[in-house]
């Protein structure tokens, strides 16, 4: 489902002046502190009536201030996890996680309880009352509670910051499901590029309450110029590929992008699916001659096609692969020492790499999986 | 057995009007009932309809006001009872006091207060205001008085020793140990304090009248004179 | 201790004051929440109005009250006659009149404790209420109510405990009708009002008392499980 | 438009019934809100009693609560007589005594409206406060009294019209003095008891109500600032 | 200043029951959700009385409930970055700073309210109240008080969490220097694996309300079997290593380690300066013979002394080179391909290296620095 965004709004002294649209089922609002992610979420939700513009997500009009047209909160049927929690103080976490069900329709209920408590770790606390639970319990609760009112819209502020790693590593994969599965269209704000990258099909870019970019992910995030809104550690480039088969014994799956061949770890998936794969530049090291004996899988041939340095000692390269960008990041001395320069032939050396099943059809044909070597 | 008679009496009264109840009570074996307020409240609520049969007033003012407006039965209002004012002093053992024109009030206060009921709206203060003009002696006093809402609490002021004297009703003074009775106001010196009754043009409690002779029988004398009220004969 | 047994009609008096406490109350509460609530959220014309309507009873003198209620509500009175031709209902000397003057006097108490509870309430909450589909009239119900209920419960025991010890406004609107309108207050007003009527005061005061601290202490035991429900404690 | 010239003892009624009401207000401010402090955090023994105690001029008849403080405060009355003695405070047909008495008959009141607002304080912010050096008493000061502001406002307002409608308690208990103690209530009650004294106490109770109005549009105006300062709003 | 810390402390369910000493100035707290990293805080700034146990602080007791001391929390002076923020609602942001200022005693001061403001960006916000600013400028704002507080002790709960990573990067060098400069202890709770590892000296971490592991940062992020625990994507090895000399035209800082000379982004400290460099596991490629043109700049010779599977195709390999630990992430494959086993002479390519100055001596002698490349 289509999402479309087009509003002006202002409060104190920030405007919000955001304008784009996305197909993708999982859009991801990217940008720093203030940016405006908050509102912009507010204003999806009904939280907060923009002082003009429209959205509609599908066929569904949510506010169009010119036709006066403002569906109230509670009939938007959206799942918001609030960036603060907003869980009930008097409700036990049982009673908080069920809210929803009360006023959603029977039919259209995905998830159950048991699944949700189950995914979520929280099986422990449902008799609880949320003062009685700690941060990221809090989070998690207000996470299933979001999911199991069976919205038609997930709005996620922020909904893993509090989270540890592990947890993080057991609900990102749940997010994939429910985006790819149930195909519920999700607005996903997030600081942590990884997520982002992995996560969205369509990334937003805010920066002081302007979209900087919108666009694929794979796009915004091998964009140079975007770095320094959407952070020089992460940044990387997406590729397009197919899986060309399993290598059991390894626990590796061999893919095929136009640049080569690649060994990922193992995607529980058919022979030709297409997959989406990130590569971060900082994962990619340059050779001017093909290295043999090395640990890294993935060797691919490819061509210079820009160098682009920030302050500091550091060169972002942008490679050409068999007619896909690939990004590297290597120091001012390499560039130098190597003689790298645009039209050079070399080779790239990856690492690790960071993939994602690419939504081919809708309806989905089973679950996605992801990893990170 | 009928509707209970409803009276509609001057709290002063309870005391005796209920002893006087009771005994109707149990000699015709009809029931009566009394609410007892302030005069001007009952007379009010007469006013706008209340269900009651029949009105005895601590004030002539508001037996009046009744009898303008055509809400009592004229022929059958009669003043029921007398009542006397009487100057009181803190303690049990105060020294008499003789009331006559010009007698020195002002100087026995020694600067404290003279205690009386509201001077303008309740009717004990009304009696003793005139009383105390005819005297003479009300300009010297004027200033030095704490008016309280009712006798009783005049009563209250003068036996807690917050007032070294104070006007009340002869009814009030004789119960209370710790004020002591000093003078009584010639019964010239005031317009007579009078406890007037009638039945209520809305009554239609065929009882109501019999309560009333009831009340004004020879036999319920002894009851309102033991509280101290003059039973006035018709 | 002769003079602390009842007569029976201050064992009527009592069961009546009870009576008329407890309709005072609960007859005002929900009129209460929803002005407290009005007064809380809403901004419209004629608010200040309302407002001054609703603290009146606090600002006049009781037998002024009294005396407006018998005017308003009594057998002549406009609206007393109204709802007796349609609807049946009398106030004037009736222990309803006794419950009306209970519930007048206690409104503004009520309100303000609500009102307080209500603008306390973050609005966060329910906003997150109406996000996972709930109407305003279901957030009201199932987050707004829980969250306010300390507040509420405060109004109620206000409410209750003016019903209890009014008398000025009550004996002014419905006289002092034994079995009728004779409530505890208006009792010992009238034991105050003659002589050696001290102790008979005393004792149906005792009795008030009692009544209210049991009161009181159920409301805050109430109120301590509602808090903690909440998670304030 | 006769009627509504008034006279002046009228006139110095009411600037007595002002001043009454406003010191009532502040001089009980200081311990209602120590006292609301008390019964919203802390468990001690005799709490209870406490509670009851400050209820009872609620509960019982304002005659009975008059009397009570006759006896207590008065010239002879225990406290009254200490009070007199080592202070020179004396309460008895005072100013002072109408005024004790409105803030007697206010306390209830004032007291719920600051503990409800006390209860409904976010114990986490005094917390960091403490945190940040504030010892309890800053704490209290600097966090706790302004987040309470919009109850304290209402308990103050509570008071103050109580105080300005007090009357049962007042004239049993310091009489009815004029330029003394002579309150709009009690002069207001002079002209009901009387047969057409009508005009005159609706002139009074305009004159009344119209200053409630007054002190209740101020509370209304502070207590929005207070919560829009507190971010409520 | 060392704290030690000794407790039992019961809510609910769950039972705290730490005990460990920490001497580095950077304490880090670390552990799952619900590990009770918040109560332990709560105990050490006087929010909760511990059921029994000990804190002490440099020479100061805490608490001490056998000798039945408890010091109260306002005369602790911690500054306490909490994990819900809890600023004033009342008081503008500007008044939110200053609060601690009231209370802290003239002498001792550090860090002016300008510096503070600048640092987090937030001179916009000042005449503002709480509830208008975004959940990242709130985060700001709490750091903010508490650094302004002037504290002896300075406890921040996930306080970078809610903020974008360009806005990380610059409060971390900031933390650094307070460490560094002021040599406030600091006992921090954080998921990221990355802060931890740059920022701690101790790294204590907390397991279902026990202490898993407690010691040198370095230390618990190589041990390979807390790997579960600490995220296996983020585990490393910590080296000692000197400033050997700077490469200023290439901006880089060439170090000294045990096992050979490291280039990384250039560290502004005299040559000598002891640096502490951390290497992740990720970053560690492992080549059989030396190789040449490679945008690599540090090949270091190494031993493989362990191997370590998990589950899935990965195996961590740890290197001894030149008598310091360090991990390689490799796949099975590559196990087999390249026959590593323990004993096995290898060179072990890095191609990033996080590092974080070694504190010395006490005082402290200049600013430290920090960099990923
Ligand atoms: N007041 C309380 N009463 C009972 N249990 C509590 C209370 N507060 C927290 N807990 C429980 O204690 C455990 C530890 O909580 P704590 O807040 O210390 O966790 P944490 O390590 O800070 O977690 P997070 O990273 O999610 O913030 C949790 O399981 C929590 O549910
Ligand atoms: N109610 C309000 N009135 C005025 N300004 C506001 C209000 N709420 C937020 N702002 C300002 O609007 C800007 C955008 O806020 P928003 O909450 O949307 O940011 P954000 O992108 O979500 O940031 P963060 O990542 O820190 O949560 C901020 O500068 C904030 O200070
Ligand atoms: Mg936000
Ligand atoms: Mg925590």
């Amino acid at each position: 489902m289509s999402l479309s965004v087009d509003l002006r709004h202002s409060q104190g002294s920030f405007t919000l002046d955001a304008r784009f649209e996305s197909a993708g089922t999982l859009t991801a609002l990217f940008g720093r502190s203030g940016s405006g992610k908050t509102t912009l979420v507010n204003i999806v939700a009904g939280l907060i009536r923009p002082n003009r513009g429209r959205v509609v997500i599908g066929d569904q009009v949510l506010v169009d201030t010119e036709r006066g047209l403002f569906l109230p909160a509670h009939r938007r049927r959206v799942g918001y996890v609030f960036q603060e929690g907003r869980l009930f103080p008097h409700l036990t976490v049982q009673q908080n996680l069920l809210y929803g069900r009360w006023f959603a329709p029977r039919a259209g209920r995905h998830g159950s309880l048991e699944s949700v408590v189950d995914l979520l770790g929280i099986a422990a606390l449902l008799e609880r009352r949320p003062a009685l639970l700690s941060g990221g319990e809090k989070q998690r609760v207000a996470i299933g509670r979001a999911l199991l009112a069976s919205p038609r819209l997930l709005l996620m502020d922020e909904p893993l910051a509090a989270l540890d790693e592990g947890r993080k590593a057991e609900i990102l994969p749940y997010i994939e499901r429910l985006r790819d599965e149930t195909r519920i269209p999700i607005l996903y704000v997030s600081h942590a590029v990884g997520e982002v990258a992995r996560l969205a099909q369509t990334v937003v870019l805010l920066n002081e309450g302007k979209v900087a970019a919108a666009g694929e992910t794979a796009e915004i995030m091998g964009r140079l110029d975007l770095f320094p809104m959407t952070g020089r550690a992460e940044a990387g480039a997406v590729l397009e590929s197919r899986i060309e088969g399993q290598e059991e014994a390894y626990g590796l799956t061999v893919l095929r992008a136009a640049g080569g061949v690649l060994r990922v770890p193992r995607i529980d998936l058919a022979v030709g699916t297409p997959v989406r794969i990130r590569i971060r530049a900082r994962d990619v090291m340059l050779a001017l001659e093909k290295p043999v004996g090395i640990s890294a899988l993935n060797i691919l041939p490819a061509t210079v096609t820009e160098l682009r340095s920030g302050d500091g000692p550091i060169v972002d390269v942008r490679l050409d692969c068999g007619g896909d960008a690939l990004l590297a990041r290597v120091t001012r001395r390499s560039v130098e020492v190597l003689g790298l320069r645009p039209g050079l032939a070399l080779y790239a050396v990856v690492k690790s790499v960071a993939f994602d099943r690419r939504s081919v059809a809708p309806g989905g044909e089973g679950g996605g999986d992801a990893g990170d070597v | 057995q009928g509707k209970p008679v409803t009276v509609f009496a001057a709290a002063s009264l309870k005391t005796a009007l209920d002893e006087v109840m009771d005994a109707w009570s149990r000699e015709s074996g009809k029931q009566a009932r009394v609410s007892y307020a302030g005069s001007s409240a009952l007379a009010r609520q007469i006013e706008q309809g209340a269900p009651a049969d029949l009105f005895i007033s601590a004030d002539i003012d508001w037996m009046d006001y009744l009898e303008q407006h055509k809400l009592i039965r004229a022929e059958t209002r009669g003043n029921l009872l007398g009542n006397s004012i009487v100057l009181i002093a803190s303690g049990a053992h105060a020294p008499a006091v003789a009331i006559t024109p010009g007698f020195p009030l002002a100087s026995l206060l020694k600067g404290g207060r003279l205690a009386m009921a509201e001077t303008s709206a309740v009717p004990a203060g009304k009696y003793g205001k005139a009383a105390l003009e005819s005297l003479g002696v009300w300009t010297s006093v004027a200033d030095r008085l704490a008016q309280a809402e009712n006798v009783r609490a005049a009563l209250l002021l003068v036996s807690r020793g917050e007032a070294p004297y104070g006007i009340v009703y002869a009814t009030d003074a004789a119960a209370d140990p710790k004020v002591s009775v000093v003078g009584t106001f010639p019964a010239g010196s005031h317009p007579p304090i009078l406890y007037p009754a009638a039945i209520l043009a809305g009554s239609k409690n065929p009882d109501a009248a019999a309560f009333l002779a009831h009340v004004k029988s020879p036999k319920m004398k002894p009851v309102f004179e033991k509280q101290g009220f003059t039973v006035l004969g018709q | 201790m002769d003079w602390l047994t009842l007569s029976p009609d201050e064992v009527t008096a009592i069961k009546l004051s009870l009576k008329v406490a407890l309709w005072a109350m609960l007859a005002s509460l929900p009129l209460g929440i929803a002005v407290a609530y009005l007064l809380a959220r809403c901004d419209f014309w004629g608010k200040s109005l309302l407002n001054v309507l609703v603290h009146l009873p606090l600002i006049l003198p009781p037998v002024v009250t009294g005396y407006i209620l018998l005017l308003v509500f009594g057998r002549r009175g406009a609206v007393g006659e109204f709802l007796d031709q349609y609807f049946g209902i009398v106030f004037a000397f009736r222990w309803t009149g006794a419950a009306l003057a209970g519930a007048v006097m206690g409104f503004p108490l009520m309100v303000r404790a609500m009102r307080l509870s209500i603008e306390a309430v973050d609005r966060r909450l329910e906003q997150a209420a109406g996000t996972l589909g709930a109407n305003p009239a279901m957030v009201f119900l199932t987050v707004t109510l829980p969250l306010i209920l300390p507040g509420v419960i405060a109004g109620m025991i206000l409410s209750f405990a003016k019903a209890m010890g009014e008398f000025g406004a009550t004996i002014t609107f419905v006289s002092n009708i034994p079995g009728e309108t004779q409530t505890l207050p208006t009792a010992i007003y009238v034991f105050t009002q003659v002589p050696g009527g001290d102790s008979g005061a005393l004792r149906l005061t005792l009795v008030s008392v009692a009544i209210s601290i049991a009161a009181l202490l159920a409301s805050e035991f109430l109120a301590r499980r509602a808090a903690s429900r909440i998670g304030l404690s």
